[in-house]
């Protein structure tokens, strides 16, 4: 019989190109939690317990387990409003994040950000922002603080390709250059922003070439191989926390569900998900894991029931919580001194 | 006589675009998701399929350099509809809104013009704190805009036909949650002048002031106080800047008493000038002091108990006019 | 006690960051030509030479990263100054300003906090239309940020200690034509809290309400009218957000009559709130309308002549106070 | 005896690559009225004639008038605040120029722009903008209506390096791009913006590499070599004009006036202006005129006091005029309707 692997499962930093049975059994425990947590929560939105816009991640896991295993723990992530999988990626656990999308009191920010606004303080992870390409610049200025306080830390900004045609994008690229600020730039490059494709929306299709109007490294790999992902943000992070100065990756992936739920979709045929269904960074991940031996159906099945359960506990958590106080209307608009 | 239909507000601003598409080779629309995608609301949806993406275009996203292409292309002769998905996205482009699209003109001594149509959404549903604010004050607080938003679809559709006309810039702000409310929409060309405020209802107790989506629970109030024997009288301003105060004034001149009502935060929003004004010029008309309800002054949280609760309903609005009449 | 000497309202601000300079290791300056050039209105000459690079940081022209990257920097533990060259500047970065800098505490449920200090110049000077903007009333209309806007060199240097101590963001709006204005400043550290109006003279017959370089033309227009035994009281908000409101209706319980000042465009400005509040609260107090007295609704010209005409002067005050007490 | 040039000398479009003497010594006269225009422009403002900002061109002449050369009459330009040369290079009469600085009735926009905001419509001389980058998606907006129309003019965009690094630059640039709109971008590299040397406020110091994130043909030239401007200017335009989509050059260049009046210039060295003297485009090519035997000192003596007397009457001009009557306060602010 294998060996469960743990959801804390550390990575070793020790040498980064290693990646272990624990590894790989822990990155599939990972994405198969953001799909079904995700999954849950459409299910939840469906039923009105959910509400606003919901960005689901569903088909680009891998990037986000992937990334935060070539991260340290206290690096600092920004991302944007499609930020599930970052969270929980990030170790968070699900229970208050679910209690959030429910806009709950236990929720990780209190109910008061919603899908869009997740964020964990204490996992280094700062925040799902909904303003295109309006986090650039902070995670420039979290990189700031990094560099002039002298910490071994670097900020990590994960975005979309079509927040690359926003000029915050560009002042905060130019701005982590001249000041070589330790900050990794992630584009997910999803094919589309909304229901614009790459190339009705940007002059290169190739993101990771906009790099070159600030001399940064860059790179454009497969975003649903996630041992390629966690290899490449581990490379570059190390340079970003060298000194070398900020970085910039585009990882290639694919939504396969709508920008939002609602979303009519008119801008791409149900052929073409379909087409791209073989590329699921999960069933990818879960063949390889069989292959190298690492893991067989019976294994798999209790990883997944694990999960199950702990999504299952958390839309529990999520249900049984109690709204917010009206009185926390009033609170956190201020710090009060 | 025209015949007069039951549409949606969104689809009287479709109809109203369709006609301006229809009518001038020149008409554009341009913005993030307008055409294939048919508009997140769905207000342009039809017009890519009819007119082609030649006349409505996906542009990418950048407030900035889709409110600056409009406006350069207004100035070489173009009339864009540039569409800025919902209002808190303008403030990415507000610079190019404030400083080129309404200084164009008086800037070069009235040499240029740029006369641009921006459509933006307002409005709220559990979208939380940046997508879900109300700046219509920063808009109307401008000389060389004009800023509309309108309550019906009559109006929605006359409005926008009058600023598809218009030689100057115009804000042009839907509420997201007016975009189901039917209404009576005469077929064919018709405008409704900037700066004229509309009485909604005729009232001799008290009147409301509001506009947008606050018109309709000031008449849902309105109504439900009638039955109370209560008269309001609802105000409609339809334009934030002009204003039209003669309308305003003679409402208060009949109830001398006047609830301002709005969706905005109350310090320096709409209805500060709105109170100001009417304090000043109806000194001695007014009974008693200008009253203001509004969104509470708060980051819109996502919880949907608290969202609920920042905004003025049909039982505060109640609750408000009782006490102003006790 | 510690020794007061005259010193230049520009000095009391430099003074104000030199001290947190030196005080906290954390403190850093960032902005366009705040180094090496050492500010354009020379607020910060001399700081770049004294604390080196590291501390006081020349920027890009990138207001949406300036703000973007000192907002994040003030997340990691760092407490910046970000420079906004002029307050017309800031619209390019007010996204950054309303959407991120105002609702990281809030949005994220009290779990992060951003306090960064924003200082920008307001003013004119024959500058024309989009450099001699008023955008206070905006700035002050979110809730998540607080906007001070002092008149003399000691509220000034009391105003921005504050700001440095502050845990939440500032909007710290100087005037640039006030930066020669000389006063008494205390040596060493001290604090002039947020939300607290300065009755900066005091008088029976009427009360103006103010802030910032109106705060001088309205001394001056009371001096001449104590000549003729007029008693003007000047109150100078300071504060835009909050507001002091005890202070103003204070003022006017006295006075019983008000005028609002400002530089700002009139509809929906500063001065709208200020009436309206006035107007609500002191219903019964007021002996006649609050009246306003603001810079005229244009697009700022630049002819001499023109741009003299926009803003009240001593002369129109003065004017407009004998009409009131008439 | 050398005939004398005509300020209305027209390009031979016909023949572009071909300079010919009257277009050698028309250049000269150009160059030289702008010169002297700003000079008098100065001495203005230090007898507090003039306000606001001034900001001169003197040192960069040479590219305003080899640009318009290159460009047609009816090409429509948009500048920044640094706008006087491109102005008076597009033919426009100095007088009402002049009156403009002095902020008079009779001036360009009726006193009601200043230095800052020259135009001439009738000139296609749409504007100086004074918010950086500002007025950069407004000509990709002017391009945009030549390509709809059908149109066979360009857009030409002028901006300073220091403008590259705001987010309306990349905006821009990218949407120019992706709708391929006949537009040419010209960067001036005076080396500066306002105090801040190109290398301490870009992560690449040679500007036409941006141009390489949104796939645009770009170039970098000596900006005071006039003929050179002329060509390239010329070049791209009419690449632009085929089609060929949006194009940029980068001009270098370097700014012998501080950035505007009362500029302390503590960020470089008397010496350092100096030393860039001998590249002032105005001596350059009256020594090459001279050389090639297109002119003589008479000659030159002769145009140059034929600008003195131009400017002169500028001058007068605009002292002479009324300020505009009170109540052209009021005016301009809507269009009525
Ligand atoms: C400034 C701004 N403009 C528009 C929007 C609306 N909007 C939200 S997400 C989105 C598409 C973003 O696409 P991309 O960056 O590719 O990220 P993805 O959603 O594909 O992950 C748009 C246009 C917004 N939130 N902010
Ligand atoms: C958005 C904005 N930020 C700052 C300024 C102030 N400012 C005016 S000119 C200038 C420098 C511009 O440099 P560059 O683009 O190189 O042009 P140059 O003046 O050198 O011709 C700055 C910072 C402004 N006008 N607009
Ligand atoms: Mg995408
Ligand atoms: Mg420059």
């Amino acid at each position: 019989m294998v060996a469960p692997a743990t959801v804390a499962a550390p990575v070793t930093h020790e040498d980064p190109l290693e990646i272990t049975r624990e590894m790989g059994l822990h990155w599939l425990e990972q994405m198969m939690l953001i799909r079904r947590f995700e999954e849950a929560a459409e299910y939840a939105y469906t039923q009105k317990k959910v509400g606003g816009f919901l960005h689901l991640y569903i088909g680009e896991e891998s990037i986000a387990v992937g990334a935060v295993a070539g991260l340290r723990p206290d690096d600092d992530i920004f991302t944007h409003y499609r930020d599930h999988g970052w969270v929980l990626a990030r170790g968070v656990d699900p229970r208050p994040a679910m209690a959030e999308l429910y806009g709950k009191a236990t929720g990780l920010v209190k109910g008061k950000g919603g899908s869009m606004h997740f964020a964990s303080v204490e996992h280094h992870m700062w925040g799902g922002y909904a303003i295109v390409g309006g986090h650039i610049p902070l995670a420039a200025g979290m990189a700031f603080s990094h560099q002039y306080l002298g910490r071994d830390r670097i900020a990590f900004c994960v975005m979309g390709e079509g927040a690359t045609n926003i000029g915050m994008f560009h002042e905060a690229l130019n701005m982590a250059a001249v000041w070589k600020l330790p900050v990794v730039f992630l584009v997910e490059n999803n094919m589309f922003g909304m229901g614009t494709a790459v190339e009705r929306a940007s002059a290169t299709s190739d993101i990771y070439e906009k790099g070159q109007a600030y001399r940064m490294p860059a790179t454009q790999i497969d975003g649903n191989d996630i041992e390629l992902v966690y290899r490449t943000i581990h490379q570059f992070a190390e340079h970003a926390r060298r000194g070398e100065g900020p970085q910039l990756i585009e990882a290639m992936t694919y939504r396969f569900k709508g920008h939002s739920m609602g979303d009519p979709q008119r801008y791409r045929t149900k052929e073409e998900v379909e087409s791209r269904r073989p590329d699921d960074p999960l069933n990818r991940w879960e063949k390889k894991l069989i292959e190298r031996g690492w893991a067989n159906d019976t294994l798999i099945k209790e990883i997944f029931a694990r999960v199950d359960q702990q999504v299952a506990q958390a839309v529990q958590f999520a249900e049984d919580s109690p709204f917010p106080d009206p009185g926390e209307l009033y609170t956190d608009i201020l710090v009060e001194e | 006589m025209a015949d007069v239909i039951q549409m949606t507000l969104r689809d009287a601003l479709k109809e109203a675009m369709r006609e301006a598409l229809k009518r001038d080779n020149n008409v554009v629309i341009m913005g993030e998701e307008v055409g294939v995608w048919g508009g997140t609301y769905a207000v342009t949806r039809g017009l890519y399929d009819e007119f082609g993406d030649r006349r409505v275009i996906d542009t990418p996203i950048a407030e900035m350099g889709i409110i600056g292409v409009a406006t350069g292309a207004a100035m070489g002769g173009i009339k864009p509809i540039a569409e800025i998905m919902t209002i808190n996205f303008a403030l990415v482009a507000i610079d190019q809104i404030v400083n080129n699209t309404a200084k164009i003109h008086s800037m070069f001594g009235g040499t240029m013009r740029a006369p641009v149509v921006i459509r933006t959404a307002a409005g709220w549903g559990q979208l939380a704190a940046t997508h879900s604010q109300s700046f219509e004050a920063w808009f109307a607080h401008v000389p060389g805009l004009i800023v509309v938003m309108p309550s019906t679809p009559y109006d929605a559709k006359g409005l926008l036909t009058t600023a598809m006309y218009s030689q100057n810039p115009v804000i042009f702000i839907e509420h997201s949650r007016l975009y189901g409310e039917k209404g009576p929409v005469p077929e064919g060309e018709f405008r409704v002048p900037f700066g004229v405020a509309d009485v909604k209802r005729a009232g001799k107790d008290v009147s409301i002031i509001t506009y947008s989506r606050m018109v309709h629970v000031a008449l849902n109030a309105a109504n439900e106080l009638a039955r109370e024997g209560i008269e309001v009288e609802v105000v409609d301003l339809r334009s934030l800047r002009p204003v039209d105060w003669e309308t305003v004034y003679g409402s208060i001149k009949k109830t001398h008493r006047a609830l301002v009502l709005t969706e905005d935060w109350m310090t320096y929003g709409i209805s500060a000038e709105v109170a100001a004004r009417i304090s000043h010029e109806m000194f001695d008309y007014l009974d008693a002091p200008v009253e203001r309800l509004t969104q509470l002054e708060v980051p819109l949280p996502y919880a949907p108990n608290l969202e609920k609760l920042s905004f003025p309903d049909e039982a505060r609005v109640i609750e408000q006019l009782k006490k102003m009449l006790a």
